[in-house]
This record gives C-alpha cells, structure tokens and sequence, in this order.
C-alpha cells in the first residue's frame, strides 16, 4: 500500500521532514503489524493546491496552517469529514515594521501597508484581525483591513528589507521573521502568542473520514512518529537544524536554524494549542458557517487524549 | 478527325430560366450564420458541464453549471462581483493601453531601423517565455504595490504579442503599397498612419486579440502574487479569496465572468471591428 | 434550350453525337451556386460533346461561366441538373484523369522544387512509380524547355515559366483530358502568344484531349479546333463551331478576320449567319 | 512640337562597365546579417542590467549580471540546474506535443465542418484567456499530482495558440492550390498533409512559436502551484525554491536559464526551420 | 558611353538638348543596388529629356533596368552617379509631383472607397482643400468611366478597373509628370487594347506629360511620341526613337510595322540602321 503526504515549505514542517528522513512512518506502521508501505512525498507551495489535491484524492495526508484547515473541516463536515490529524507544533508568528514610529497596532497610520500572504483569509490575516479586534475592539476586528497587502513571505520580505516600497510592516512566520529581526532597521510589533494568550499550533497535518475509516492504524502510527520526531528534536536540535538544512537543501546557517528549534517560544509537540480560539474567531466573523463543539471534534480521536485546546 | 457539324443555338431568353438567384428557406440561412453554430457550442458546452457536474456531484471540486450561474447571480446581486469586475477591466484597459502603445513605439523602430528589428525579435524572444512573477521585483521596484505593478504585468503580457504581430503585418506590407505611399509625398508618422497600419491592420487585429487574451490571463494570475489590497481586488482576488474559503461555486462563477467578458469581446467589439474593416476591405485572410 | 441549327446545317442528325463516341459528353447540365442566402444559376441546360484528341475551346464574355463549366468538368462542381460523363462513366470528383492548369501563377506546390512537382501527381495518384516519375517529370520538363530549372523552387520562375510549369505537370500525368482555364490570361502578350505557340506544337507531339477556356476570341481560334460559344450570365450555348483548319499560322489572313468576325457577332450581339 | 532628332547609341560592351556586380566589403556584409544585431542587443541589454544591479546595490531585490552569471556557474557546475532543466524540458516536450496534437485534430475538424469552426472560435474565445489555476481541480481530478497535471496545463497553454494560427493559415490557402490538390486525387488525411500543411506553413509556424513562449510562462507559473515531487521539480520549481530562500541572485539564474533557452530554440530550432522551409519556398511573409 | 549618331543624323548639335528646355533631364545617370554582399549595376550612364507634352516610352527586355529608372525619376532610388532634375530641381524624393501608376492591381488602398482612394492624396498632399479633391475625384473617376463604382471598395473591381482608379488617382492630381511602370502587363489582351485607348483619349484631353515603361514593342509605338530603347541588362541607351506620327489607328499600316520590325532589330541584336 502507499501513503501519499504533502508538505510545504519552512521550520514550522520540520516534524515531517525528520518522519520523512528518518523513515519514521513506515517503522510505526511496521510496529503496527501491517507491512510496510511505499511513502510518498511531496511538496506543495500553498494550501489551496494542498486543499485540491486531497479533495481529488491524490493525497492522504495534507498539510496547512490552522486556519485553512478549520475552513477545510467546516466545509467538509458530514461529507467528506476532514479532520486535524497531528498539529506540527506551536510556533510563534511575528508582525514585524520597519518604521520606527510603530509600536503598537494603534501606531498603523494610513501610510503603512501590513504584508500577508493572503489579506482576509489567510493564517496571518486571522491573527491580524484577531489582534485588532483586541486593541480596537471585538467590532473593530476589520480596522487593520484596509492598509494590508497580500504578498508571499518571501516577496514581502524582501519588499521590508529592501526599504524601497511602501511595505512598511509583514505578518511573517519562521523563519522570515528571524532573517528580517536580523536587521537593525526592523523591530517587532507583537507575537501571535500575545494575541492568543499563549503558544498556538500553527501547522497542521489533516486527512479524509474516508481514509481515516479504512486505515486507521496508519492514522495512528503517523501520530507515533510525529511524537517520536518531537522527542528527536528535543533531544537533538542540532542534528534535527542539519537534518532540515540537508532534506531543504537550504543556505540557512546551521546555528540560526538550531536558534529557531531552540527558541523557547517553540514547542514541537503534536497536541493542537489554542485552536478552539481560531475556530470561534473565524466563525464570529463568518467565515466558517459552524463552530466546532470543542477542539475535539476538530481532530481525530487519537489526539483526544493530550492536553489539546 | 471524322467531319463534324457546327451548330448555332437560340438560347432561353433571361425570363425562361426562372429566378437566376433565388432566395433560400430561413433554415438554409440560419445554418450558414456563424452566431449559430457558436451558439450550439456554447448550450453544449453548458450541458456537459451540467452533466459532468452533475455526475460528479462533488461542489469542493467542480460545482455543476446550475450551482455555478446561482453563485453567479448572488454574487451580482450583491455588486460583489460587478465592483470586483470593473476593478480588473479597469486595470485590464490601463495594462492593455500601456502595451499597444509601447508595441507601436517599438513596432515603428523596428520598422525604421535594422537595429530595432533586432531589438524587437530579441527582446520578444527573451521576454515572451518569462511569466509575470519574474517580473514582480523590478514591478515593485518601480511602480510599487497595487494597480500600477499589475498594470506594469499586463503591458508585459500585452507588449510582445502586439509588437511581433504588427511588426509582422509592416513587413508583409507589399513595396507597391508602399511606394505609392511615398508618392503621395507621406513621410514618418503620417506614412506609418495613413499606410502602414491600414495595411497591416489583419495582423494588428490579431495581434490585439491574443493580446487581449494574454492581458486576462495574466490579470488573473498577478493579482495574486502581487500585493492586492483588501480594499481594493479585481476578479483574481475574487476568485483567490472564494478559493481560500473553499467556495468553489463563487470560484467557477468568477471564471464564468471571465469566460462570459472574453465571448462578449471577441464577438462584440473584435467581431464588430473585422466586419467594419477586414470584411469590407476585402482583406480578411 | 431550343436547339436551332443554323442554315447550313439544316436539316442534320443530333448534331452533337459526331460520329466517334465522344470522350467526355456534357448533357442539359444546369450548375447552381449556393451563397450564404442566394441560390444563383451560373450554367443554364448546356451539352456538347468532347472527342478524343479535341482541342475544345469555351469562349464567352467574363462572368459567363465558363469556369464553372470547366469546375464541374473537372469534379469541383457538381450539376444541379444534367450529367457529365468521362468515358461512360459520370464525373464525381476531381482526378488525375482530369488534370486541371489554372489562370493563377500560384497553382504549383512552393515547397517543392519544380521537379519535385511534375513528379508528385505522378506519385500520389499511384499512377508511376518513383523513379518512373521523377524520369517523365525531366521529359516533360524538357520539352516546355525548363531543364536548366528543374530543382529550382517556383518563386524563383516568372509568371510565363510557372505556367510552363503546370502545364508539363498535367501533361506528364497523361491525363484522359487536359483542363486548361485562362491559362495564358496573366501573361504578358509577347509571352502568351509563345505560350499559345507551345502549346499547340506540344498536341502536335502528344495529341492530348484538351478543353480550354479563354475569354480571347483570336485565342479559341488559335488553340482550338471546336469552339463552344456562350451567352452572358447565366451561360447558355450560343454556337458549336469549327475552327479545325485555323491555326497560328493562319492570323491574319481572311478566314480567320471572318471567323474572329462571326464570333464577334455573336458574343456582342451583331446578327449573325 | 518641335521636331526633335531620332539618335542612336552605341553600348559599352559589358567588359567596359567594370564589375556589373561587386563584392562588398565584409564590413558591410557583417552589419547586414541579423545575427550580428542580434548579439549587438543581447551585449547591450547584460550591460544595461549589470550597470543598473550595481547602481541599485541591492542583491536582493535585484542582483547584478555578474552576480547572475555567477549563481548560474555554481548551479550548472553542482549539477543542479542542468537536472531541474532537463526536468523541465521533459515536460515541456510532453505538454507542448500534447497541445500540437490536439491542436492538429480540431484544426483539422474545424477545416472540414462548419460547426468545427465555431467549435475552434468559441473555445478559444472561452479558454484562452482562462489562467492555469483555473484548470487546476480539473487536471487533479483527472491527471493527479506531478508531471501529468502539468502536461495538461501546459498543453492548453500551447493549443489555443497553435490551433488558432494553424486554422487562420488553413483558411488563407487560396482556392487554386486547394483545387490542384483535389485534381492530383488527394483527400482526407493525405490532402492536409499534402497540400493544406505545407501551404499554411508560415501560420502553423508562427503559432508554434507562440505556443513555445506560452509553454514556457505556463510551465514557470504552473510548478509552482503543482508543486514537486520530493526527487523531481523542474526550473520553476528551482526559482521558487531560492525565492523562498532568498537567494535571488540563483532566482535570476534561473530565469536567465529559461531566456537563453528560449533565445536557443528561436534562433537555432525556429530559425533553421524557417531557412530550410519558407525563405527556401519563398514563403515568407 | 559612346554616343554615335545614327546615319540619318550626324553631325549635328547635342540631340538631347532639343529645342525646348526639358521637364525632365537624367544626365549620365548610373544605378545601383545593394544586396546583403553584393552591389549590383542595374543602369549604366543613361541620358536623356523628357519635355513638356512627351508621352515617353522606356522600352526594353525584362530585367534591363527600366523599373530602376523610373524608380529613380520617381525618387524612390538614388543614382550612383549623374543626376536626375525635374524642373531644373534635382530629383531627392518621392513626391506628388511625379505621381506613379504601377503594374501590380495592389496599389489602391483597400481601405477607401474609389473616391477617397482618388482624393486622398490630393488632400494629404496638401495641394487642395477636402472638398475641392472630393469634387475633382468624383470627375476624374467620371473620365475613367466608373462614377458608378465611386463608392465601392477596390476589391470588388476587376483588375482592369482598378488600373484606371489608378490613372484617374494620378491625373487628378496634376502631376508635373506622370509615371506609368507597364500599367496594363496584367491585364488580359482584350483589356489591354482597351485600356491604351483609354490613356490616349485622356492625353488628349489633358495633355499630361507621360513617362511609361513597358516590354511591349506594339504598346510603346501605339502610346509613346518617344521611345527610349534599351539594351539587356546592365540598362543602357539603345536608341531615342521617334514615335509621334503613329498611334492606334496606325497599328497594321506599313509605318507601324516598319518601326515594329526596326525596334525589334534592335532590341533582338539583327542589323539596324
Ligand atoms: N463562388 C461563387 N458563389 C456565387 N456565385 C458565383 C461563384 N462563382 C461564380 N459565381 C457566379 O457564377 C457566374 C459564372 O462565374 P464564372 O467564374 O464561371 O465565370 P467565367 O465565365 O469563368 O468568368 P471569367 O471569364 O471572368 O473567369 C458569375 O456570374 C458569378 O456571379
Ligand atoms: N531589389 C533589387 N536588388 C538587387 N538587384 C535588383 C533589384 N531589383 C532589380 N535588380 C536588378 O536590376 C536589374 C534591373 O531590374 P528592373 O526591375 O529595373 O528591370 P525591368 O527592366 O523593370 O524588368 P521587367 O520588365 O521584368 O520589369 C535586374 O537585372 C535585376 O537583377
Ligand atoms: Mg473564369
Ligand atoms: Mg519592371
């Protein structure tokens, strides 16, 4: 049998980047007593893709941020049933300026232009919107609206670095917003960890009801080896940053990439954090019709037993 | 050779033939009209998708055409979607505005000078290939976020295939046409205006159209990966924005518009030039 | 149509049966054009007979169909009425056994040399096999004098030397009948008149069926040896004439002025007889 | 009038006039040839960019030539563009022969029956102008992920184009060569090969020239939506991948690989083509 | 180039100089052309005037150089060497005082009617206002016979047709000279006589000056009062012959044909003189 499973781009998906060089999945199934499947992966560059290719069945497991898998859920619910499968762990997302005058969301003045990779309905939007409906007010969640701009981080980071266009502050995520904090002229606005209370999950791995159905045994085991490849980066940040540098061929420095793993705001950990916020937020301001009971009904009963939120 | 008569005849006066030309049934007619079969084509092509929808029945995926012209009438009715289509056919005519002009500059150098038609078949040949995300840097660079770096894309998209097919069109201008031109003592601009472009107007027009159809496609990619702003958006970011929330009956209702202004262009105002001009001319290929 | 014939050969048997059976006959036929919203009669009831080895000549004002008849002859056109037979057999569709030379300069092949031109009817109607063909393609060039420009591609011939082209293309294919229309028309005169010349010395060598259609009267009595006169639009037969003892030769002289004359008056609408 | 006198000449004999016709110095034989412009503008443009990238100083958002030139080196020499592009190339090939093939067989429908025609127009009209996204649920649906999805994508990039020119050109060939290829007994299959193909040349070939550029664009934009395979990935994919590690100056490399392809296969593929057929035929426009 | 009189006139004064002071005067003049490696001479010191009135005919077999010259006079070429004056004004471009009328059936504008194809380079040239060229368009088209097709556009004309909105385009211009590269080769032989006819009447009517060129021995001697004979390629100067006694209703007399068979000689290298 194969299991097919797509993952994008950056640290936050470095737990399935050891599953994936450690061959740790097929060692769970293995222990499961089923034999041992051909994995395939893949690399898509954005959830719509991710979100198209499990709807036509050429994924098992898709992955995406918190945001377009609550969407996915909702609009799946009681058809094809998509639920969380694993979260890849909490990791803070920073809304980083480059001018000096902005301290807090307040200082936005109508000069300014926020990057997001998608204004309104993106991870960071969410959390923008979230953020603003704290500062302004739970009915001013859309103040901010105006002034962003979508962009890819990438673009949106060399728009901020190059101080040539009128992109004066980004939504980023790991690990733009550390390569951005590394110059002077850039400083932090807030951390999506303030916004939410507390850390949050930020990826999330999910699949079908009828996959989960007919295989979970291989739903558990990929829950298995996400935790062992916790427990690995934990144990093992620098072979884990080597690991990511190798599987991403990327021109990162090793200790920068060890600095993000270690960074304390960081937790690998397969127990979704804080979700339950996302999904009440997004369907306050309608852009999912239901709101889930709990966490739970968001994500597979294997997880149900950690200490999710 | 055996002997043979010659022979003189008295043929039927006009009147005895019956009509020399008669008019054809309405059947006939309608048969022979273009608007027809095209017509045909497009209920077909509707019945397909309802039927293939249908079959399907898989609305996250493909949306039946019923689903679709529902999604469609809603988001009309609530001026979501004619607001985010003006929005695009406005960029649409600066981006496409901006590239035939360019294209005539260019077209006209490379007219005149050796080095120009080098320049325009070199230029074509290295820009054509590259999509509008190349560009995005020197886009941002220059005219910053928003419409101008998305009309900056189009007259990219625009640009090539007008230039290459009017230059195309000057050249296959005959030396006869040409010289009588001159004769008529027209130099430079006047030349170009009163000669060039007449003549070369089959392939102008159909430079323009592929144009236009470039400048559609590429509208709709760039407004995602340029920096739309939430106020704002066109079409790409209507039907970006549906994807992201998973309303794939607004997403095919977005692409239902384009299809929808792309049919009305060709026919109405490309279709309504050729008849005026090629047609009459004589000069349809 | 009311066959009237004229005084001199009154009294005579169906006068287009001859005397040989007839290679090509054309019975009653009416051909009709079908616009967009018109249905328009170009060819109105005409007959006549093609023997073996004719020159046969259609010669009529522009616009008389002439062409049509030649197109319906060749298999382009198919009668609304009447039937056109080859042979016995009714003419369907276009064939190598009719092999047509147009007016325009743009009937040969571009991409192909001109050797690679007589030679590919030979080949593609099965008739000869490669190398036969490529063999007869260097005759018949030869004899329409071209040889220094057999693989030579046809933009490179003037207008005279395209036809010349076309012509030993038809000619090598031995084609039961050669269709020629306006031929020589786009040609300059001192050109034409060689063509005109050539082909004439070309029958005396091959003696193929020609049916040839020409809106010069000095032409048809030059190249032909029966003359098919036509009424204007919608073309109905005016005459059948003889013209077997006039030639190239013969311009000039009186009997070709009276029959150039007679033909004259008979397209223009002096009286005649 | 005045009465004028009749005179006669004697002529030079032809010895007399020097060279009726000289050599020219290889001075000017070399400003005639296109090639030789050609890289005149190709020189000119590096220089323009490395001149501009070093007046900007900014390697991020716009590298110099040398700096591209450079990161080209180092990723031709690691072996990993060179793999990326024939990666590309390969799916190129397949999509661009998809699109050909097609675009043959509605042409060919489209040439022989009127609803064909309006079949041809319409869906051009209609599809054109849609962006690949579009198709995306489709060809996933029917094709999955990876190289068969973008195969199909890039096909409907190139068929438009193809089968648009290809029909235009089928259409302007004029009635007497279609009626010497009727006599010749030719029909069906080998009446397109033999006369309407060769005939509409210089049209199909236009059209295959812009469906090569399309393939290209939609290619770039395409690997990047699709996504890759952990192994494969083609140039697209390789751009994408430095963007989102910001390493730009390998971004331009990559496009830099995709214009000199192009410029490769203009010149060499497309050029020699067109020196073997229509300027050889006398056929070009 | 050795100029040596004919027998019938030597020994006297420069003949190119006549009596009255030319329009046109090309003195010496040498042509060339420029290929992407070759330079090509086309004509070779050719002389001569062409004055007020002259309907003068450049004569000469294919390829020797008469389109070059009248290429040149029309300013669309520049002489290597010697030079070319119109009025005593040297000759640099082309302009609408030497208005052209080719060979080729393209050279109206598809895009305008008859009438705007006449008038509009009577408006762009600035020479009248807009409803002065539409009034004199309407009756130089009136002139040519084709006031009913005034407003057709020129691809519904036969080619005969448009040859004469060509003429009536030209004449209605006043040029100080009109230009004519073989006017009539493309027209059928029936057309053509016509069509020569025509530009005689109209010569007689208005009487502009005429430069035409063509390879046909019988229209130069019909058209032209001079005749400039050339000789194969590189072009020079034959002859200048004297034509103005004979003209259309002279085509069979014995001086028609004596000139025929003199220019003939000349042209195909038999005795002259
Ligand atoms: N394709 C067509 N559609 C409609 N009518 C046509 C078509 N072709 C010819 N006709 C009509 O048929 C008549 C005969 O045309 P045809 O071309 O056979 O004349 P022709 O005798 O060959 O003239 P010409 O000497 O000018 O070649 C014309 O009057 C024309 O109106
Ligand atoms: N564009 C050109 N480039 C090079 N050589 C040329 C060009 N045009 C003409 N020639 C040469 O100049 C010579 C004269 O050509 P031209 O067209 O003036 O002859 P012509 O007398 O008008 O012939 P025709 O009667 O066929 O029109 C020819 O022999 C030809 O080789
Ligand atoms: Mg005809
Ligand atoms: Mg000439």
């Amino acid at each position: 049998s194969e299991v097919r499973i797509a993952q994008q781009f950056g640290i936050g998906y470095l737990p399935m980047t050891v599953v994936k060089e450690q061959k740790l999945l097929e060692r769970f199934v293995r222990e499961a007593g089923l034999p041992e499947p051909k994995v395939t992966w893949t690399q898509v560059s954005g959830a719509a893709a991710m979100n198209d290719a499990l709807l036509t069945g050429n994924l098992d497991f898709a992955s995406a941020g918190v945001a377009p898998m609550i969407t996915m859920w909702a609009r799946t619910k009681g058809r094809l049933d998509v639920r969380g499968v694993t979260s890849l762990g909490s990791m803070p997302n920073y809304l980083n300026t480059s001018n000096p005058a902005v301290k807090s969301l307040a200082d936005f003045g109508e000069k300014d232009r926020i990057a997001l990779p998608a204004v309104k309905v993106g991870f960071q939007a969410v959390l923008l919107q979230m953020a603003a409906a704290e500062a302004f007010g739970k009915d001013n969640y859309g103040k901010l609206d105006p002034i962003t701009v979508s962009m890819s981080h990438p673009d949106a980071t060399i728009a901020l670095l190059g101080g040539r266009s009128e992109v004066t502050a980004h939504f980023a995520s790991p690990p733009f917003q550390e390569q951005q904090l590394q110059d002077p002229r850039v400083h932090r606005v807030l951390s999506s960890y303030d916004v939410l209370g507390g850390p949050h999950s930020f990826n999330i791995v999910y699949a079908t009801g009828k996959f989960r159905d007919a295989n979970p045994k291989t739903v558990a085991a990929f829950v298995a080896a996400i935790d062992a490849a916790n427990d690995f980066i934990a144990r093992n940040p620098k072979e884990a940053a080597a690991l990511y540098i190798k599987a991403e061929n990327s021109k990162l420095e090793p200790a920068f990439v060890e600095n993000l793993v270690t960074d304390k705001a960081t937790r690998f950990t397969s127990a979704p954090e804080n979700t339950m916020k996302f999904a009440e937020f997004m369907h306050q301001v309608g852009l999912i019709k239901e709101k889930p009971a709990s966490w739970k009904d968001l994500f597979v009963p294997e997880l149900h037993g950690k200490a999710g939120s | 050779m055996a002997w043979r008569p010659e022979r003189e005849y008295r043929p039927a006066p006009p009147g005895a033939i019956g009509d020399v030309s008669q008019s054809l049934p309405w059947l006939h007619r309608l048969a022979a009209r273009e608007d027809f079969w095209r017509l045909a084509v497009l209920v077909a092509l509707a019945l397909v998708w309802e039927g293939y929808g249908r079959w399907l029945d898989d609305d996250l995926l493909f949306p039946t055409f019923s689903q679709t012209v529902a999604a469609l009438w809603t988001a009309t009715v609530s001026g979501v979607l004619p607001l985010r289509t003006l929005a695009s056919l406005e960029t649409l005519a600066m981006g496409y505005a901006g590239g035939v002009a360019l294209a005539a500059i260019l077209t006209t150098f490379a007219t005149s000078t050796r080095i120009g038609a080098a320049l325009l078949t070199t230029l074509t040949a290295m820009f054509n290939p590259l999509p509008a995300i190349a560009l995005l840097p020197l886009a941002l660079l220059w005219f910053g976020l928003g419409t101008p770096s998305l009309v900056f894309v189009i007259t990219h998209s625009v640009l090539w295939a007008v230039a290459l097919n009017a230059h195309a069109g000057f050249r296959s201008v005959g030396p006869t046409l040409r010289k009588a031109g001159h004769t008529f003592g027209l130099t430079g601009w006047r030349y170009v205006a009163g000669i060039l472009v007449p003549a070369a107007f089959p392939s102008i027009l159909s430079g323009l159209k592929m144009g236009w159809a470039f400048a559609w496609r590429t509208l709709i990619a760039a407004e995602l990966v340029f920096g739309a702003s939430s106020s704002g958006g066109g079409l790409g970011w209507f039907i970006f924005e549906h994807r992201n929330q998973l309303l794939i009956a607004e997403v095919f209702a977005g692409l239902l518009t384009v299809i929808a202004i792309g049919l009305v262009v060709e026919s109405l105002v490309f279709g309504t030039i050729e008849r005026r001009t090629l047609d009459r001319w004589g000069m349809r290929r | 149509m009311s066959a009237l014939p004229s005084s001199a050969r009154r009294g005579e048997p169906m006068p287009s049966a001859g005397t040989a059976s007839p290679l090509l006959a054309v019975r009653d036929v009416t051909i009709q054009y079908r616009t967009p919203d018109r249905l328009v009669t170009a060819v109105y009831d005409v007959s006549f007979d093609v023997l073996k080895g004719d020159r046969f000549v259609l010669l009529g004002p522009s616009g008389c169909g002439k062409s049509t008849l030649l197109g319906a002859v060749a298999g382009f056109l198919h009668p609304a009425a009447g039937t056109i037979t080859l042979d016995g057999r009714e003419v369907r569709d276009p064939g190598p056994d009719r092999m047509v030379v147009f007016q325009e300069f743009d009937q040969l092949l571009p991409w192909k040399t001109v050797r690679a031109n007589v030679a590919y009817p030979m080949i593609t109607s099965g008739r000869f096999d490669r190398r036969t063909a490529l063999e007869r393609a260097d005759a018949f060039i030869a004899k329409v004098g071209l040889s220094a420009f057999a693989d030579s591609h046809p933009h490179t011939l003037s207008g005279g030397m395209k036809q010349r082209v076309a012509i030993a293309r038809a000619l090598a294919l031995e084609p039961a009948m050669l269709l020629m229309d306006e031929p020589f028309a786009a040609l300059d005169a001192l050109t034409r008149r060689k063509m005109q010349g050539e082909l004439n010395e070309l029958w005396e060598d091959t003696r193929f069926t020609l049916l040839f259609v020409t809106h010069s009267i000095e032409e048809a009595i030059v190249i032909g040896n029966r003359i098919l006169v036509m009424t204007p639009h919608p073309g109905q037969v005016r005459a059948e004439l003889d013209a077997s003892g006039l030639g190239e030769a013969d311009r000039g002289t009186p009997a070709f002025a009276q029959l150039e004359r007679r033909i004259h008056g008979m397209l223009f609408g002096e009286a005649h007889g």
